[in-house]
């Protein structure tokens, strides 16, 4: 259901349209913004509202929206104990800002969005694969990544076997 | 850069021991990088002036594999992930779809939760300080510190089955009723214990090579570390008093009382100290929670087949090694549409850079066991 | 007296042969052992002539502590470069003829001096029972100043030497 | 013909004799100090140790050393083969000639040399020949970073630990071995209570010159996985292995010869007999302690779960009680075989209990680090020993003309002095080390 405290307005007063929506789920309150504005809105969020720790950042796919890809911020605030999670919407090579120099704890997070899901986070210093072998090609956490797929020519070059799928 | 499989030999780019830098490979196989994990150290003489963890060696796709499976059928794999606390990471992912299914578990069932997820908390320090001490050297605390492990280890075995990884929760409350002497066991393992955690402190405390090895090895502020998104003893040792049990109380924490340990300084000897705490800490709420645990229904009616409505919910918890949280979406079928954990041990690690930068190679060592980080949980 | 003898001959080729050995090595960490026996060897030579102090200090001194730096630095410096350089240069006669002159003078001194040179029978001199006692007494009695002179001379050597390495560590 | 070899080999059988019981029976003796280290690591940790390999594991070295010597002999490529055959034999060599000169008992000792204990700290420093052409010849980084490493250690602490040792010599005033136990008995105490620091500092460089313990760092698994010896398997890094455990004897004997009175029994002075016979109380002690033991093997012999570890226990019961006859034997024998075997009983004992303290102090400490080693080396231990031998020699020139009666007064005046050194050198050293700490590390 939709969200509307003076957290909202203060931030809908400061960005306008940027705050697209804000819903509470679960008695946990969510915020949609705009994926140009994010680095300005993470910024504000810290260095305002006290949000100074990056709890946690990944991404979720929905293929079937036409930009299906869900860049989650989890924010949590020391001095207030309060938790919020910041939403962008961003297409299939859409790059997203990087917030790296924001909160450093977004190095590896940003970089494992890039492995699992090819979402590009502009101004990360070193954006590369961190899980899967650097020369490995396709996204597995997309929902097009089939389960039992593999890089069958990595796997065969590296690994000399063939894979068993 | 090609990840070339080389393992714990060294690629000499000039003189033996020539004042430019020499790259040294770490792991994936070495005895004491507690799992796969390959660290590239760049040297000047002894000291390190920069490293990169390279891992990925044990990822076993978690999170892809939870979008094909049920939510009772994942339960058992979020055991796999920190395979030393596997109680608190299912209590984590139980306490998650319950908050999204709207449900909460009895009572009863809470306090049971509660003082397993305390006893496996003990059992991973213990597990921690065994190795760490072994990697700086010191033989024998690693066997005292596994005679008290097992009988932890024990009492899951009682109760659930399985030493290990226990699978020991159920979304909704818990499958098993305690067996009886359950309170009995809890009760003697802690009288004994605390002359135990005794015996260790005076074998390492004061131990003036002990206190050498890590006294201002490692040193990471709280700013840093805030920074850096690190959670649990490893923030708390450097400063920061902030536990999500006392924060965010979830299963019964609020009903006993007990301190949060925090040292000023935050290097490794800080640490040894704020976690040598915790486990008393711990001993103490189990000992609470003992002495009164509720009667009643130990599962919630969820029924068989969980169907929560869509949405989602983010839902965290204080795991032995730091804040472990989930993250869930639902679309209303029986399968969660995305399963998304935070690993303290993989964010946590981040920090290893920075506490390594200007140490010795033997303090790599020390600066990875003190960081507490179990590879299956940073893989995933 | 035969075994003082064959002890004698075997130290002395010992110390000939690996003296030799040691020069014509091409690998340096070789040369080095071949001088380790050479040293060993005299300091057998040494025990034949009961002089105990002299052996035990030879085996401490040369072959304890000045062989073990020597191994140390052909360790540390990493002679594989200069090894590949040519060792020999190509004034081959002019070395042979040096050679040849000196092999012959000593011939001659040699040769000049022949009678002198029978060993004295069995007139092995009896060194005092207790030697290490007789060397302290002496080194610390009559000859105290040069001891003293000395002993400074290796002190300004090995401050020498710290300030030298302090300045590029 | 004959006459004349026989004649010339005649002064060398004896010694050859005793070299060949001593190069044959040591590394059994290795093999067993190995297992009673696995089994006390193991009573220290709440555990049992070896117990698989014949009752308690007693035919252990037996296997261990069946197994070293089937185990593939590896040389790695381009490495230096010569050296790499010679290091492990110099390392063995040296630990084992330095031997000779040490008095098991006053009956056995192989060449009471004039200058003995020279000699034998000369041959143990040879040692390190054997650690540094080891590292260098297997021709890999690690290793020649532990043997560079293990060299520097050796140095720098056979300084700090032959100056303790000269301390100690100070009051023998001798460098034979023999007159030093000799002066331990005409003084009537050990050098250990008249020189308590020099005994500590020596213990200490003892323990870091066998590359043990708190000082194991060469082969410290966790960074250069086991240093020097990384390249060697199979029989050739048995002999490192048996170079490691035969030098550890013999710094011990070193030790019970200078400071604990080598074959000497405690308080050598004091003569009170036992009622009615002529025996001395102390000279009893043994064949009691034997005894003892055997009663109690013998109580515990029924309580063993497995029918060959009863036989076993009685095997040992019978043992002690034999031991214990013998040595009470020896009381009635003429005088040199009562020494001879009491003495090499108390030899063996105190070398024994210095063994043990090694072992503990192994198990305790955790390892320090290379730059800690060093720092502890040159900045506390060799000017505390500098200084502790200048005190001492002080103290026995004033006890001489001025006349203090009994050596331990110079004891312990020497001792509250030395402490205060002590106190200072690690005052001093914490501070400097707190300065390096600010200035961002050196």
């Amino acid at each position: 259901m939709p969200l509307d405290n003076e957290f909202v307005q203060r931030l809908k007063a400061r960005f306008g349209d940027a705050i697209r929506e804000a819903t509470l789920d679960r008695k946990q309150a969510i915020v949609l913004v705009g994926r140009e504005q994010l680095r300005e809105i993470s910024r504000y969020c810290r260095d305002d509202e006290k949000f100074d720790m990056l709890a946690d950042l990944t991404a979720v796919d929905w293929p079937k929206r036409e930009k299906r890809f869900d860049v989650i911020l989890n924010l949590y605030s020391f001095p207030k104990n309060e938790r919020l999670r910041l939403k962008a919407h961003s297409g299939e090579n859409e790059p997203v800002p990087s917030v790296v120099d924001i909160w450093p704890t977004a190095n590896w997070l940003e970089r494992e969005c890039y492995d699992m899901f090819g979402i590009v986070f502009e101004g990360h210093p070193d954006l590369k694969r961190i899980l899967l072998p650097d020369e490995w090609q396709g996204y597995p956490l997309r929902k097009d990544y089939d389960i039992l797929k593999q890089d069958t020519a990595w796997v065969r070059e590296n690994l000399g076997i063939e894979s068993g799928q | 850069m090609s990840d070339e499989r080389t393992n714990s030999g060294s690629n000499v780019t000039t003189t033996v021991l020539g004042a430019d830098e020499i790259i040294l490979n770490m792991g994936p196989q070495h005895p004491s990088t507690h799992g796969v994990l390959r660290v590239k150290l760049k040297l000047d003489g002894e000291r390190v002036v920069e490293s990169e963890c390279i891992i990925g060696y044990l990822h076993r796709g978690v999170e892809k594999i939870a979008e094909h499976r049920s939510y009772q059928q994942f339960a058992p794999y979020v055991d796999r992930m920190d395979y030393v606390a596997a109680v608190s990471n299912g209590l984590g992912y139980c306490e998650a779809v319950e908050k999204l299914l709207g449900a909460e578990a009895p009572p009863r069932a809470r306090v049971i939760r509660t003082i397993l997820t305390e006893l496996q908390r003990i059992a991973s320090h213990l597990l921690w300080l065994g190795t760490h001490a072994l990697d700086i050297g010191a033989l024998t605390p690693v066997f005292y510190c596994f005679r008290e492990r097992e009988e932890i280890l024990k009492i899951f075995e009682k109760y659930c089955g399985a030493r290990l990884t226990t699978h020991a929760f159920r979304i909704g409350g818990l499958q098993y009723e305690t067996y009886d002497g359950f309170e009995q066991d809890v009760k003697r393992f802690c009288e004994d214990f605390t002359h135990r955690i005794d015996e260790y402190e005076t074998l390492l405390t004061e131990n003036r090579i002990w206190v050498g090895r890590t006294k201002g090895v490692g040193i990471i502020s709280a700013e840093d570390a805030i920074a850096l998104g690190v959670t649990g003893p490893v923030l708390r040792a450097s400063g920061k008093k902030w536990d999500i049990r006392k924060a965010m109380p979830y299963a019964a924490y609020d009903q006993y009382e007990f301190e949060i340990p925090t040292r000023p300084t935050g290097d490794t000897y800080d640490r040894y100290l704020v976690r040598m705490e915790e486990m008393r800490q711990s001993r103490r709420i189990c000992l609470q929670a003992v002495e009164n645990v509720p009667s009643g229904p130990i599962m919630a009616r969820v029924g068989k087949v969980l169907k929560p409505p869509p949405g989602e919910v983010y839902h965290s918890i204080e795991a032995p090694k730091g804040e472990l949280g989930y993250y869930i979406v639902s679309d209303g079928t029986t399968q969660p549409y995305r399963v998304r954990v935070r690993p303290p041990s993989f964010i946590n690690l981040q920090a290893f850079d920075r506490m390594a930068r200007g140490a010795l190679v033997a303090d790599v060592v020390a600066i990875i066991g003190t960081i507490d980080i179990v590879l299956g949980e940073v893989d995933r | 007296m035969t075994a003082d003898k064959i002890l004698f001959a075997f130290f002395a080729v010992l110390a000939i042969a690996s003296a030799i050995l040691m020069v014509t090595r091409r690998n340096i960490v070789h040369g080095a052992v071949f001088l380790i026996t050479t040293l060993l060897a005299t300091a057998g030579i040494f025990l034949q002539l009961q002089a105990e102090f002299l052996f035990v200090v030879q085996i401490i001194l040369y072959v304890g502590g000045i062989m073990v730096l020597f191994v140390f630095v052909i360790m540390l410096v990493n002679l594989d470069v200069s090894l590949h350089m040519v060792q020999f240069n190509r004034q081959r006669f002019v070395a042979a003829a040096l050679s040849l002159a000196l092999g012959a003078q000593v011939f001659f001194a040699l040769w000049a001096g022949r009678n002198s040179l029978r060993l004295p029978g069995g007139a092995s001199l009896r060194l005092p029972a207790k030697n290490s006692e007789a060397i302290g007494d002496a080194l610390f009695r009559h000859y105290m100043l040069p001891f003293e002179i000395a002993s400074i001379l290796l002190l300004v050597a090995m401050i020498g030497a710290v300030v030298m390495a302090k300045r590029r560590v | 013909m004959i006459h004349g070899i026989l004649q010339t080999i005649a002064p060398f059988v004896i010694p050859v004799l005793c070299g060949v019981v001593i190069v044959a029976i040591f590394p059994l003796m290795a093999g067993y100090i190995v297992l009673l280290e696995r089994k006390v690591m193991a009573d220290m940790q709440a555990r049992l140790g070896p117990m698989r390999v014949g009752p308690h594991g007693l035919l252990q070295p037996l296997a261990d050393a069946f197994k070293l010597m089937l185990k593939e002999d590896i040389i790695p490529t381009h490495a230096d083969w010569l050296l790499f055959w010679v290091a492990p034999v110099i390392s063995v060599t040296m630990a084992l000639v330095a031997f000779a000169a040490l008095p098991i008992g006053p009956a056995f000792q192989i060449a009471d040399i004039n200058v003995g204990l020279l000699f034998v700290l000369g041959v143990s420093s040879l040692g390190i020949y054997g650690i540094t052409l080891g590292g260098w010849a297997s021709n890999s980084h690690y290793s020649l970073l532990g043997a560079l490493r293990s060299a520097a250690q050796l140095v720098s602490y056979e300084t700090a630990a032959v100056l303790g040792l000269v301390s100690a010599l100070l009051l023998a005033g001798s460098l034979s071995m023999k007159e030093i136990v000799q002066a331990q008995a005409d003084q009537g105490v050990w050098f250990l209570f008249v020189v308590p620091v020099g005994f500590f500092i020596y213990f200490v460089g003892s323990i870091a010159e066998t590359n043990r313990a708190p000082f194991d760092l060469p082969e410290a698994e966790s960074e250069l996985v086991a240093g020097y010896m990384t390249e060697y398997s199979g029989f050739r890094w048995a002999l490192y292995f048996l170079a490691e455990y035969a030098n550890m004897v013999v710094v011990a004997a070193i030790a019970t010869t200078l400071f604990l009175g080598g074959w000497l029994r405690p308080f050598p002075g004091s003569h009170q007999t036992l009622p009615g016979t002529s025996i001395e109380l102390l000279d009893a002690l043994p064949s009691i302690l034997f005894f003892v033991v055997a009663l109690y093997s013998l109580k515990l012999a029924p309580k063993q779960p497995v029918k060959v570890q009863k036989l076993v226990m009685l095997l040992v019961a019978g043992l002690c009680a034999l031991l214990a006859a013998v040595m009470a034997a020896a009381l009635f024998a003429p005088d040199p075989v009562k020494i001879g075997i009491h003495g090499a009983f108390w030899f063996l004992a105190k070398v024994g209990a210095y063994v043990y303290a090694f072992l503990w102090v192994r198990f305790t400490f955790p390892r320090y680090r290379f730059d800690q080693l060093m720092r502890l080396g040159w900045r506390f231990l060799i000017p505390l020993s500098l200084v502790n031998v200048i005190v001492v020699g002080s103290a026995i020139v004033v006890q001489q003309n001025w006349g203090w009666k009994h050596p331990l007064v110079s004891a312990i005046v020497t001792t509250l002095i030395m402490l205060g050194v002590a106190v200072f050198l690690a005052y001093d050293d914490d501070k400097h080390q707190a300065a390096i700490q600010a200035a961002g590390g050196e």
